[in-house]
């Protein structure tokens, strides 16, 4: 009795919480943003009603079969039934996967949309940097003993190298929006991780390799962005701002950085 | 429901019988090669994704010394197989002295081995290569190559202390031939997989004129 | 040997060390391991409880903090590394030596021999030599905390380059290398388990007792044993790489050009994905070394208690063997914003939730087996029950983290971290929990509380629910994990009740423990005196006396004549047949 | 187990694993891609292993079941090994 009443309330208790989403995903602010609750959405109702069913038929057997000097039923199975939840079961994850396959792809196997931003990305501990071209629409060389924070060039800048004098350096990342982004992501020391919530985005980015990542954010604001991958004694304070700006105001402030 | 005691006895994996007809030793010996095959093929597989990775990769064995070098270790230690299969032979026929005289052959081959492979690694530490760096280029070259080798190495060695204990216990008229058998199984397992170093080692890296 | 096998009666051997501390007995060193994963338990939970107690007070000093680490915790605030290095034993302590050995070199060493009709284990000495090396290892892991740095701070999953430079973090140098040393004795030992375990299976079995006569519990461990042989092997050979870039110069895991505290290394041409694949190729099969004994043990306890036949023996077989399978072929899942291939996770997440099917048919099976029963409450009973709850309620969260695009948002945040926990960490040990209430009267000749189990159960299981449904929330809110504050970010400074909640649960739960504690230990000298098969099962170490005497069976090999699971046969007096009754 | 046991076939066995060996050694010195090379070496390989443990390690002598327990597992695990290398060297930066 006990049994069947608390695994019912776990059950009742689970779907309200969840239904009240007290603690929940901000707000989207992309198309990929978008398509993710979606499919989140999905998803979770697939696992709800699995989840649900499950603790109300176990709740239901630990009742109704409760022993009471009765003999139990002598049986080793049904076949038919066996075969019908596996069939099942195998149909409804498998649907689930190919239908969220196309979203991974628009992340990973699009081919970067012409006109993109192009921005390259730093991780080291504990710290973001980030690399935009220019006027010149060119990164300039860099080398790696040339990084130095305290100077100021994070991403080891060759002044020797005319491309690289005019290359922005900052520690905020600004995009515009409504324009498709590139972040070419790139690590230092140790693997690092670049997530922004409310872009539904996260990849790590690993020392010794180039990882382009896409995105078109579309609401302006200020967002945070987090590292996700651990990282050392101060993996938890290296928090960077993601600022999606009006198209014309990221115009201006990139000539504005260009300098005279 | 009952089934009858000699029904049940009639199979193999009944229970009360040992399904593949051999000692728990020689099972137990099979089950560590898997374990240990899988050690040596993790090693092959790092060594073949960073060579992938490579951009480029040393090939720098000449014919003399070096491949003739490895091909004649494969010849001593196929050959000490061979020797080992007769020790083994021996022993079932009842023969110790035999056993004790072939599995001492064994022990020369790996021996043999042994010091041919060390006096390789010393004339290539002479050139320069280190398991950080080497005078070809890509510093893994040296890395993956004394990992795998020094691996396997260790593994001849600890074939030759295996098999001088059995073979003193055999002179001296204690294991049976299936102790040396099992000791013999773990010899040929060192030897075949020596023969996927030889080739992805060093056979792939040869100085192609 | 067409005659039953006549044995010579052993007696134990009579000097205390042999006979308790270098024991050859299965059943002394099951009892030897089940004690170290008890401590080991403890240790971690009391890590975790300090844990949870600093990230809801950051600003906290404890005294015993600094006690117990005067260096990470000096006038017992504790630093970022500190809480660090506790989540990195933490995992390390439970995945090794907690859920790796309890259900499988604990239950299984002193099980196994008495539910196959065999005398001993296959390799007596084998045997003494993997809990040594086991106990080792233990120690190894946990002088970490005691030397220059103290212990390593880059998680149980010790990703390089992180794991593989010394100067990344305090805890990288010598607390780091001792802990690749402890995982790489763990391995060693572990596959002296695989190859002792396998063997005995394959060659022990008593007359009579085929391989679809064997209990569910016989399975779990043998397919846990070969999937522990099969990847443990790996995992040795990447923890010996790792040693080599840190202690002889070589890149395996670190590519060139890194800057670690503004300088530039050495090292060059190594990846540090290949390692994760590597640890991940063990570290998957691992979770199922995890929970495949707890699942044999599961259906063995439903069926006895609800005295009915397990539903669908032969599928609950073919799904274990199914998982073992599909557990190898999916580590990529763990990978999905690693950087690797887009189309190997595509790969990766189509056979993930082809794993689902399997874990299915299991589910379904042991809710048939509670079908048409006829129920006897009983402790076990209830965590077993209670695990096929958490087994479903961990188990459903997979199906969001095994798909790629999901994992965009989900990978790393604390959903994970609830996912895991509550399949592994609560639902494995609740397979535990029914194991040690099942066989306590067969272990030690008493029984436990009845009462007390009950009321640890109910509140255990409320506690466990209460902990990890709302860290899953706090997961969909963002919160990464393995951060020893929240203090830097704005959107975490909202979640700070959820972890005060979450953290009041786990205080709650962890404290019901005690319960459990008190009646285990209460229960081995004071219980009521148990009978040989108080709980009126079938398999064959309810036929001998609790404890069983050395030799197990008295010099006499037991036959077997019936299935592991004939209850409420029609027609017999009795509703279960003994496996050894003709 | 005191049958007399033939030594003609394992010296028979010995002479081929020698032959083969020669054969891969005269092989690694033709031109041909890298990819060819090591698919010929490797079959080569694959070929003296099996020798081996058919003739030197008695497997092909043993119950069918000892290769069921023991090959198919151990083949299954190495192949998917393979399952790592479409992540070599993707996305390196140079000098990494």
């Amino acid at each position: 009795m006990a049994f069947a009443a608390l695994v019912w309330v776990v059950a009742a208790a689970v779907s309200v919480f969840f239904a009240a989403r007290m603690w929940w995903f901000p707000e989207a602010i992309s198309a990929h943003g978008a398509d993710y609750d979606r499919q989140f959405a999905a998803t979770w109702w697939v696992a709800g009603v699995i989840f649900v069913l499950a603790q109300l038929l176990l709740g239901w057997v630990m009742l109704r079969y409760r022993g009471m000097g009765r003999r139990a039923v002598y049986s080793h199975g049904n076949n038919a039934l066996e075969m019908t939840w596996t069939l099942g079961g195998a149909v409804l994850f498998l649907g689930l996967v190919l239908i969220g396959t196309r979203i991974w792809a628009g992340v990973h196997l699009a081919a970067p949309r012409a006109g993109a931003l192009e921005v390259e990305v730093s991780a080291k501990q504990f710290a973001w940097s980030y690399r935009y071209k220019g006027p010149d629409n060119r990164f300039g060389r860099t080398r790696p003993e040339l990084a130095n924070d305290s100077a100021g060039n994070p991403f080891g800048l060759d002044e020797s190298d005319e491309a690289a004098r005019d290359d922005v350096v900052t520690a905020m990342l600004r995009v515009p929006a409504g324009r498709p982004v590139v972040l070419m992501l790139t690590a230092k020391d140790v693997i690092h991780n670049f997530f922004v919530r409310e872009l539904r985005i996260k990849q790590d980015t690993v020392p010794g390799m180039r990882i382009p990542l896409s995105f078109q954010a579309e609401k302006p604001g200020r967002y945070e962005v987090a590292c996700s991958e651990l990282c050392g004694l101060g993996h938890h304070q290296m928090r960077s701002t993601l600022l999606v700006m009006p198209a014309e105001e990221f115009d201006a402030w990139m000539r504005e950085q260009a300098g005279p | 429901m009952s089934v009858s005691k000699a029904a049940v006895l009639d199979r193999p994996w009944a229970g009360g019988t040992r399904p593949f007809a051999m000692g728990s030793k020689k099972l137990g010996m099979w089950l560590f090669i898997v374990s240990d095959t899988l050690t040596f093929a993790t090693l092959l597989i790092v060594y073949t994704y960073l060579r992938m990775a490579a951009p480029s990769w040393p090939t720098p064995f000449h014919f003399s010394p070096g491949i003739l070098f490895a091909t004649v270790m494969t010849f001593v230690l196929l050959a000490s197989s061979f020797t080992m299969v007769l020790g083994v032979r021996a022993m079932s026929e009842g023969d110790r002295k035999a056993a004790v005289r072939w599995i001492g052959a064994t022990m020369t081959g790996g021996l043999l081995f042994i010091a041919l492979h060390l006096t390789e690694w010393r004339s290539l530490i002479a050139e320069g290569m280190r398991p950080f760096s080497n005078p070809w280029g890509d510093p893994l070259f040296g890395a993956t190559f004394f990992t795998i080798t020094g691996l396997h190495m260790t593994h001849v060695a600890a074939g030759v202390l295996y098999l001088g204990v059995i073979a003193a216990g055999v002179a001296r008229g204690r294991f049976s031939a299936e102790d040396v058998e099992v000791s013999g199984l773990y010899w040929h397992f060192v030897d075949l997989v020596w023969m996927f170093v030889f080739p992805l080692v060093y056979l792939m890296s040869v100085s192609l004129p | 040997m067409s005659e039953p096998a006549a044995v010579p009666v052993h007696h134990a051997p009579r000097g205390f060390v042999r006979r308790y501390i270098f024991s050859t007995d299965h059943k002394v060193i099951g009892l030897q391991y089940f004690f170290l994963a008890l401590f080991s338990v403890l240790v971690g939970m009391l890590l975790s409880l300090a844990m949870r107690y600093h990230l809801t007070n950051p600003d906290a000093k404890v005294r015993l903090f600094e006690m117990l680490w005067p260096d990470g915790a000096a006038g017992g605030l504790m630093t970022p590394e500190l809480y660090l290095s506790l989540m990195t034993i933490h995992g390390t302590i439970m995945v090794f030596f907690v859920l790796t050995t309890a259900p499988q070199s604990g239950f299984g060493n002193y099980f196994l021999p008495l539910q196959i009709g065999a005398e001993d284990m296959a390799f007596p000495v084998l045997n003494m030599l993997s809990f040594w090396t086991t106990f080792l290892a233990l120690v190894v892991l946990l002088a970490a905390f005691f030397v220059e740095g103290g212990a390593p701070l880059g998680g149980w999953t010790a990703y390089p380059p992180l794991s593989a430079i010394p100067a990344a973090g305090p805890g990288q140098g010598m607390g780091m290398t001792l802990w690749i040393a402890s995982v790489g004795l763990f391995c060693v030992a572990s596959l002296m388990g695989a190859i002792n375990f396998i063997t005995t299976i394959i060659d022990l079995r008593c007359t009579g007792m085929t391989l679809a006569r064997m209990p569910l519990t016989v399975w779990g461990w043998f397919v846990t044993a070969i999937i522990s042989l099969l990847a443990f092997g790996v995992l040795l050979a990447a923890a010996v790489l790792l040693l080599l870039d840190r202690g002889a110069g070589t890149s395996f895991y670190v590519p060139g050009g890194l800057i670690v505290n503004d300088r530039l290394l050495d090292h060059k041409g190594g990846s540090p994905l290949l390692w994760q694949h590597l640890f991940w190729f063990f570290g998957h099969p691992e979770v199922y070394i995890a929970i495949l004994p707890g699942m044999g043990l599961v259906s063995q306890v439903l069926s006895v208690f609800a005295r009915k036949p397990v539903f669908g023996y032969k599928a609950m077989v073919t799904a274990m063997l199914a998982i073992a399978v599909l557990g190898f072929v999916v580590w990529g899942h763990h990978m999905f914003v690693s950087g690797m291939s887009p189309y190997s996770a595509i790969a990766f997440s189509v056979l993930t939730m082809t794993i689902g099917v399997p874990s299915a048919i299991k589910t379904f099976n042991w809710i048939g087996t509670l079908w048409g029963g006829s129920i006897r409450f009983e402790t076990p009973l209830l965590f077993a029950a209670g695990f096929v709850s958490l087994f479903v309620a961990g188990g459903i969260s997979g199906i969001f983290l095994g798909q790629p695009t999901l994992d965009l948002y989900l990978h790393d945040t604390y959903f994970v971290v609830a996912h895991f926990h509550m399949i592994m960490g609560v639902a494995a040990i609740f397979g535990i929990f029914a194991a040690t209430y099942y066989w306590f009267p067969k272990m030690f000749g008493r029984s436990m509380h009845s009462a007390l189990g009950k009321a640890h159960f109910y509140l255990t299981f409320i506690g466990v629910y209460l902990i990890f449904v709302p860290m899953h929330s706090v997961g969909l809110a963002g919160n990464p994990r393995r951060y020893p504050d929240f203090k830097e970010f704005e959107f975490l400074a909202e979640l700070g009740g959820a972890h005060t909640f979450i953290s009041l649960a786990a205080y709650f739960t962890a404290a019901v423990q005690l319960l459990f504690l008190a009646n285990l230990f209460w229960s081995m000298w004071k219980g009521r005196p148990a009978a040989a098969n108080p709980w009126e099962a079938t398999t064959l170490e309810w036929t001998v006396a609790s404890p069983p005497p050395h030799d197990n069976f008295g010099g006499v090999t037991p036959q077997v004549h019936q299935g592991a699971y004939e209850y409420s046969v029609p027609g017999r007096s009795r509703d279960y047949v003994m496996q050894s009754e003709p | 187990m005191t049958a007399h046991v033939p030594v003609r076939p394992f010296a028979l066995v010995l002479g081929l694993l020698l032959v083969l060996t020669v054969a891969e050694v005269v092989l690694a010195y033709f031109h041909v891609p890298p990819a060819m090379m090591l698919t010929a070496l490797l079959g080569l390989s694959v070929l003296k292993a099996g020798y081996i443990m058919a003739y030197f390690m008695h497997l092909k002598f043993e119950r069918f079941g000892l290769f069921l327990l023991l090959v198919p597992a151990t083949v299954f695990c190495i192949l998917l090994f393979l399952g790592f290398l479409p992540d070599a060297g993707r996305g390196m930066m140079e000098g990494a």
